[in-house]
């Protein structure tokens, strides 16, 4: 063992773990067909061809776990598997004959193999109650639920439209980035933060603390004789930057706790450009395990996307084009002043036009 | 044992369905003697029938010389769950593009077993393998035996953040420019950034290779590096014949969805006017086998996207309409260090630089920068009136200078 | 003439070219004799020629009884320029949509010839009739001359303008309601808050009657009421045959300008889906021979249109989706109340209530004047997270209430 | 003479002033046609048929000249005539054989007969130098300069794709409603206010000016022993909005005052929705009488539109379809940091998609 410390090397080099098909046809890929759910052909220049195989994953995987898509890999691809940025893993193939014995081992193992292609594919997600100080919902275990709700929307035993990207975070920190989602599932907090007043002198500098909230609810305070802060209920928009700050003053709280939905954002630049989701449903009561109530209203959405869409249309390509009333209308939401926007550019949300559809 | 039994039936009926079940991989690292899992599933039981989570604030833990890389993590019922009182996780820096061999997942699995819980993330949002939960004692040998392998941590706090791309041309036929090679590049150029806190907040670098935007860099990267191409969408008429014969609808479904219209189909011919072609990849994308990008590739440059808090969320906006992508990678690294020298030097603390930007107006900033503006930086030109110009002339014998600088 | 010649070089360069002169129409003034129209020639030359105006601020200047309706005005030289060392303007109230007979012109000429400087603007771009120069005495005179010929003034300061209209269902196949009523009589009826400003701010009414918006309400007033339908175009599927056979292209120009892509032209016949149709008029101003607005007519109402100070610029937006536009206009009126009474409390001085509503939000605003949300009035529901939930649930045995209102 | 003073009367009713053709018409036109640049009939469903003929007008108008309209009126038309809301004069007849003896005197007279249907129409304006203290450039000069450089656009000597709608305003104020025309023409000061101070503690409330400014660049300051302000003139934006209230701050300057422009705002729902007119040119010198810079600036724009737009396109929607960058390119506009938005909505001002035309 060296007794030098070795730092700052950087991850290993990719190279390392790219098949020999893609060193001999990096750069040079052609194109791609989408075989059957889940499996799709790329084609090189030289004739080359790679089969990829993506199958779902719980993303919070057990070294047990991993180590059995590394059998896999090494039991049909010679050892190379990859992960998308979506979490799925993906077997890479050269031999076209293995790839159904590989499936039908993934779906013998409880992974469903699919998600490329139109589909819905993985939820990007968050930690949850199974490891943050911020949530205000559990990440993998609604994840679980809504996935077994779609789950034939990724093996591609429903057709859809066009791709319909889910992601969920468990609070405004929006770690899952589902603020340009087809379908986001938002963990919130609505109580303003509970001062404790005793570890906020311990743990946090006030000035911090005051100049942590971007609406200037809270002001220092002297609270039993010790200087603390105080809190304008009314100015509270419960975003927790405060809490980020200071840990005297926690959000969380079982009552109020629970689940937005966000509807219509994408990333891609193909067709349209990338947009912000919006807000469809204010809020969810969190209902461990299975949080009927959000797998519901994503069902519904979904369904009325699968229904209504065109082809290629993304969920937010889809509402702009037949509109919000009536997206609220298919979709049986209601309508309420908490869709009415009313931070910093609302103004621009305003319908400005006597475009209507009566 | 010892133990109380487990009971966990709330978390039991997340082992059902056919999405596979994060429960079942956490029981089974419990089943197999990990303590820390077994109370995991137990406290996180509790969370769920109380409907709350049971994690406080993390302190400052991490390994010598780096200021990131580890989040630390207690629970607020250490009595109850002494196994996870301590439950960090390292951030390691994954590889480019997330391509691995069996042989080096199992070299992972057989650290964080000796040193860890057996839980991880493949991956977390920003891209690094997240192995999940530690205890302070096993943080610097778990990173020695990490290096030993050479793999290193990745980001956290105010730090470059563990940069990430698309599969890019290890598997995509559409990528203008090696989105891998950079991302490795950059992570090594920037190893200091990477592990030493030292920028007013995160700032991350997403690497698409082209506008499909795979690793979604517009919306969750500080810096989003989207490939892109100056010259002819590439068209084989042939195939698109065949799309046609096959059934596809080339004018509704390719042409009408074309955000400039600027494709023809005359039911044998198709036209792009490239001039007006925006680049937005729905026809290449309808088409693969028919079209593809131009050969004159390269990338846009973009800045500022982050998630709302706490000035509401950003996309990232143009900053360079097009860069050629190739080693050394000098304007690039130029550019960077010129951003975050000023960001460094004005940003306030938590203040992303997309923020700052905003705060300062994109117009100030370019010039801090040393960019200079032009018209595709912008949706549209300012509508409001209240234009700050920046100079006045004064008549001669007024007390000031000819032309001063307000 | 004991006066200075008139020497007014630059503006004689304006009597000049095809379009009609404003220097001519002062000038035949001032040639037949008006005093104050020599002295604006002269006043206004040398404007020309140092580039600046020689106005000042107005005082307080008007008629008995009223707080609005005349713009005070004098110049900074009154020495060199006596005869029009005050020069206000009267703003009269014009007719609804501007008809005229040759006669009630000729009285206003009449009146003006007597009691001011012969200028007018025909018209103001508020709508008025603006009587431009006069001096502090002439005020009252004037005002009686012109009541007595059943005219009187309009709107300024802080009350409600002078509502103004487009020509609507006198001239106009696609006017939705009538323009010219309507306005006539929301202008009686709140003759107390036209001539007596009492409001924060001025607050400005135009009636449009359909949604080409003919007197630009959605920019340029607080409260725009463009006429629009609930039911379907009306189709004369022969005469679109006769557009086509004359050489329109249907289906370019348009179908392809329809912005919902709800119709369709066989070459035959033309479908149009009216439930996606946004009535935004293209298809019944190309063929106003085949199309024409439905028959269950009525208008959108919106609120908060104003100029840029000192918020910046405002379009109204939807306030109500669809109002039956009838007399005695009792729900329009009602609604209109409701505003003042919540602008009036609470409208800070100088604040248009659009600037208000965004103070408050839309949200609070509607909440305020008692109208429900409805999904019409937004182009999209809030895309940031920070929502004010307004009440929460505290757990028995806490110190508040169940239920709080935060 | 009455002794009572009439007030609150209103205005006179305007069916005083309709024509019998209109009485017996009104709400029955079925279609309309436009018979030539600045003549259209409306038809009713009776059958019956009203001419129009649009006349271009200086707006600022002599009792003289009311009276010569009046007299036309009175030859062509039964005394019917009626002004638009883009202050033309319409002569409203009934005998189709008047309509070419009308435009025969109409012309004769220096009064254009045009506006109507795809064409450029007068321009809404303000008052300038002839009136208002606030002023930063002349209204009536400015207008008549551009208007004779336009004037085959309005008499449809040279055909437009769609409408063009041209309006001016002299300050901030905007009372020409430029922020939403197709070509805006409007006077800035760039100099921030001189402090009279001797007439600001006669004329002002110190609190209401430091009020009034939106940027806080004015502050209370104790000035040869007495109560003014001053102001920081790095935070003025030149929106003269403290002049409004305070006589004792003057913007108005000979070297600084001038021209900006703005193009593609639009006010109709047709095709597009509404939108405000976005900067194309931050400053072009007060030029008197004839604002050649100004002139020459709004012909481009208007040529390059002429040539380059589709049928109905109005500008806006044109430089929508081809982008600003290729706007800027084919006017020879020169982008600037002041074209970039640094206001309150500025963020959204931002071009924030890989959309791009290389
Ligand atoms: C593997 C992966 C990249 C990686 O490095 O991991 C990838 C791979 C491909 N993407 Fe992607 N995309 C991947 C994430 C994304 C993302 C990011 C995300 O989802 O967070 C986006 C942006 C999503 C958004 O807009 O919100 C994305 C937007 C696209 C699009 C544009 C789709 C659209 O219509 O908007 C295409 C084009 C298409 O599918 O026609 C595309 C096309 C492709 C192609 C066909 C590219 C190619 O020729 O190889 C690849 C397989 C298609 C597929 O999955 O359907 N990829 N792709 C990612 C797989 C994630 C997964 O497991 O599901
Ligand atoms: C682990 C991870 C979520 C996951 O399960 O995947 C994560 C977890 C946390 N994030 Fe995050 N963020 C993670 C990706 C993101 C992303 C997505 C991305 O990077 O693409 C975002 C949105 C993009 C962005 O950066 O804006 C994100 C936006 C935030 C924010 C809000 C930042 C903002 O400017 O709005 C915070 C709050 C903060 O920094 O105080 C935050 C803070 C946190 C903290 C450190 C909580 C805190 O306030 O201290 C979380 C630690 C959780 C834990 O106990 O492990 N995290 N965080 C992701 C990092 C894994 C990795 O390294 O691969
Ligand atoms: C006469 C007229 C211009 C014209 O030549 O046509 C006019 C003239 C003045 N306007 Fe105006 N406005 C006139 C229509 C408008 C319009 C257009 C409209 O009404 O359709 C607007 C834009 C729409 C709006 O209301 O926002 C307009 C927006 C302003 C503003 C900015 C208000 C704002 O909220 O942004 C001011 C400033 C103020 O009120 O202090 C203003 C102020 C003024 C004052 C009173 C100057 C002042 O600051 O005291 C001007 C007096 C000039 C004079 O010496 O005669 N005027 N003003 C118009 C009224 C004639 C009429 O009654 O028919
Ligand atoms: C007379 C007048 C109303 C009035 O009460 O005075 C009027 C009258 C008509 N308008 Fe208008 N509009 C009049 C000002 C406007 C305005 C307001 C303005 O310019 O400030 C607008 C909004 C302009 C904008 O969007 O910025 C306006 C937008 C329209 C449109 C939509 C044009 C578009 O393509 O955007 C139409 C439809 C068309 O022309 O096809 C229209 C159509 C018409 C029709 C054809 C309606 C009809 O069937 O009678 C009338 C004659 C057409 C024409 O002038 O080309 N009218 N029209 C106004 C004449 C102004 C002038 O002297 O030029
Ligand atoms: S979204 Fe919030 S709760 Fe979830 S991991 Fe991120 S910071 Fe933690
Ligand atoms: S949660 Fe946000 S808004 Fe509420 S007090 Fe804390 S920082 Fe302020
Ligand atoms: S971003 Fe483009 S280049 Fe990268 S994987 Fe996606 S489609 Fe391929
Ligand atoms: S890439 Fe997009 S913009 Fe360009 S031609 Fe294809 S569809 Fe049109
Ligand atoms: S707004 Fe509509 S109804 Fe009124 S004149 Fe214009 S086109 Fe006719
Ligand atoms: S009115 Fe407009 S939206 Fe409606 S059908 Fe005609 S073009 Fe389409
Ligand atoms: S725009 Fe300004 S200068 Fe012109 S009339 Fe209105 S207030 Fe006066
Ligand atoms: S002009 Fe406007 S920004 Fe400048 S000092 Fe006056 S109020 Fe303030």
């Amino acid at each position: 063992m060296s007794t030098q410390r070795r730092t700052d090397i950087g991850p290993p080099h990719y190279e390392r773990f790219l098949p020999p098909v893609i060193k001999a046809n990096y750069g040079k890929w052609k194109y791609h067909e989408i075989l059957r759910p889940g499996v799709m052909v790329h084609v090189s220049e030289t004739g080359d061809k790679l089969y990829t195989v993506r199958a779902g994953s719980p993303r919070l995987l057990s070294t047990k776990g991993i180590r059995r898509f590394a059998e896999l890999a090494d039991k049909y691809c010679d050892g190379y598997l990859r992960f998308t940025s979506r979490h799925n893993v993906e077997f890479l193939l050269t031999d076209e004959s293995k790839i159904e014995p590989l499936i039908a081992e993934l779906k013998a193992m409880g992974h469903p193999v699919g998600g490329i292609g139109p589909a819905i594919s993985s939820i990007v997600h968050t930690q949850g109650w199974v490891h943050c100080h911020s949530a205000a919902t559990d990440a993998s275990g609604v994840v679980k639920a809504v996935m077994d709700e779609l789950i034939e929307y990724f093996d591609g035993t429903k057709p859809v439209p066009g791709k319909l990207r889910i992601a969920l975070a468990c609070c405004l920190n929006m770690c899952g980035a589902v603020h340009c989602s087809d379908i986001a599932i938002l963990g919130v907090h609505r109580r303003p933060p509970k001062i404790q007043h005793e570890n906020l002198k311990k743990l946090c500098e006030i000035p911090n603390v005051v100049a942590s909230c971007p609406t200037a609810a809270i002001r220092p305070a002297e609270v039993n004789g010790y200087p603390s802060v105080e809190i304008d209920e009314d100015l509270c928009m419960f975003c927790a930057n405060c809490f980020s700050v200071c840990p005297a003053l926690p959000m969380a709280d079982p009552l109020n706790d629970g689940i937005s939905i966000w509807v219509g954002g994408k990333v891609s630049n193909a067709r349209s450009e990338p947009k912000f989701s919006k807000l469809a449903i204010p809020f969810l009561p969190n209902n461990p395990p299975r949080w009927p109530e959000v797998t519901e209203a994503v069902r519904k959405m979904v369904e009325v996307w699968a229904a209504h869409a065109r082809k290629y249309e993304r969920m937010g390509e889809f509402i702009d084009r037949i509109g919000w009333p009536r997206f609220f209308k298919l979709t049986g939401l209601e309508f309420r002043k908490e869709h009415i926007d009313d931070y910093r550019f609302a103004a621009l949300s305003y319908k400005r036009s006597a475009w209507l559809r009566h | 044992m010892a133990e109380p039994q487990r009971n966990t039936p709330l978390l039991d009926e997340l082992k059902k369905g056919p999405w596979p079940s994060f429960v079942t991989q956490i029981e089974e690292m419990a089943d197999a003697g990990k303590e820390a899992c077994d109370q995991l599933l137990r406290l996180l039981e509790r969370s769920y029938n109380e409907k709350i989570g049971h994690w406080k604030h993390g302190g400052i833990v991490g390994v010598m010389g780096y200021g990131g890389g580890v989040i630390g993590r207690y629970n607020d019922l250490p009595e109850e769950f002494p196994a996870i009182a301590h439950f960090h996780t390292m951030r390691v820096n994954m590889p480019s593009g997330w391509f691995y061999t069996s042989d080096a997942l199992r070299t992972i699995c057989d650290i964080w077993d000796r040193h860890g819980s057996g839980l991880t993330n493949m991956h977390g949002s920003t891209g690094d393998i997240i192995l999940l939960g530690t205890t302070t004692e096993h943080l610097e040998p778990c990173f020695a035996e990490l290096t030993a392998n050479d793999f290193d941590l990745g980001g956290s706090g105010s730090d470059m953040r563990t940069p990430s791309c698309c599969v890019g041309p290890a598997r995509c036929e559409w990528a203008c420019y090696d989105t891998l090679a950079l991302t490795h590049d950059i992570t090594n150029h920037f190893q200091d950034e990477l592990h030493r806190p030292a920028f007013p907040y995160k700032f991350k670098i997403k690497c698409s290779g082209c506008p499909n935007d795979c690793v979604a860099s517009i919306a969750r990267a500080d810096l989003s590096i989207i490939g892109t191409w100056r010259d002819r969408i590439r068209i084989d008429q042939a195939e698109v014949r065949n799309y046609a014969a096959a059934g596809l609808n080339i004018e509704r479904e390719v042409c009408g969805n074309c955000p400039t219209k600027c494709i023809e189909w005359d039911g044998n011919e198709l036209k792009i006017d490239d001039e007006n072609c925006v680049r937005c990849m729905h026809c290449i994308n309808a088409m693969p086998k028919a079209l593809r990008p131009g050969v004159d590739t390269g990338a846009t440059i973009l800045l500022g996207a982050k998630a709302p808090i706490v000035e509401g969320a950003q996309l990232s906006s143009v900053l360079v309409p097009f860069m050629k992508i190739e080693p050394p990678y000098e304007e690039l690294y130029d550019l960077i260090e010129r951003i975050w020298d000023f960001w460094g030097e004005h940003g306030k603390n938590r203040e992303r630089v997309g923020e700052l930007m905003q705060r300062v107006g994109l117009g100030n900033f370019l010039e801090a920068i040393g960019v200079e503006p032009v018209p595709e930086m912008v949706a549209y030109p300012r509508d409001n009136p209240y234009i700050f110009y920046e100079e006045y002339f004064v008549e001669e014998g007024e007390e000031e200078e000819e032309e001063v600088e307000a």
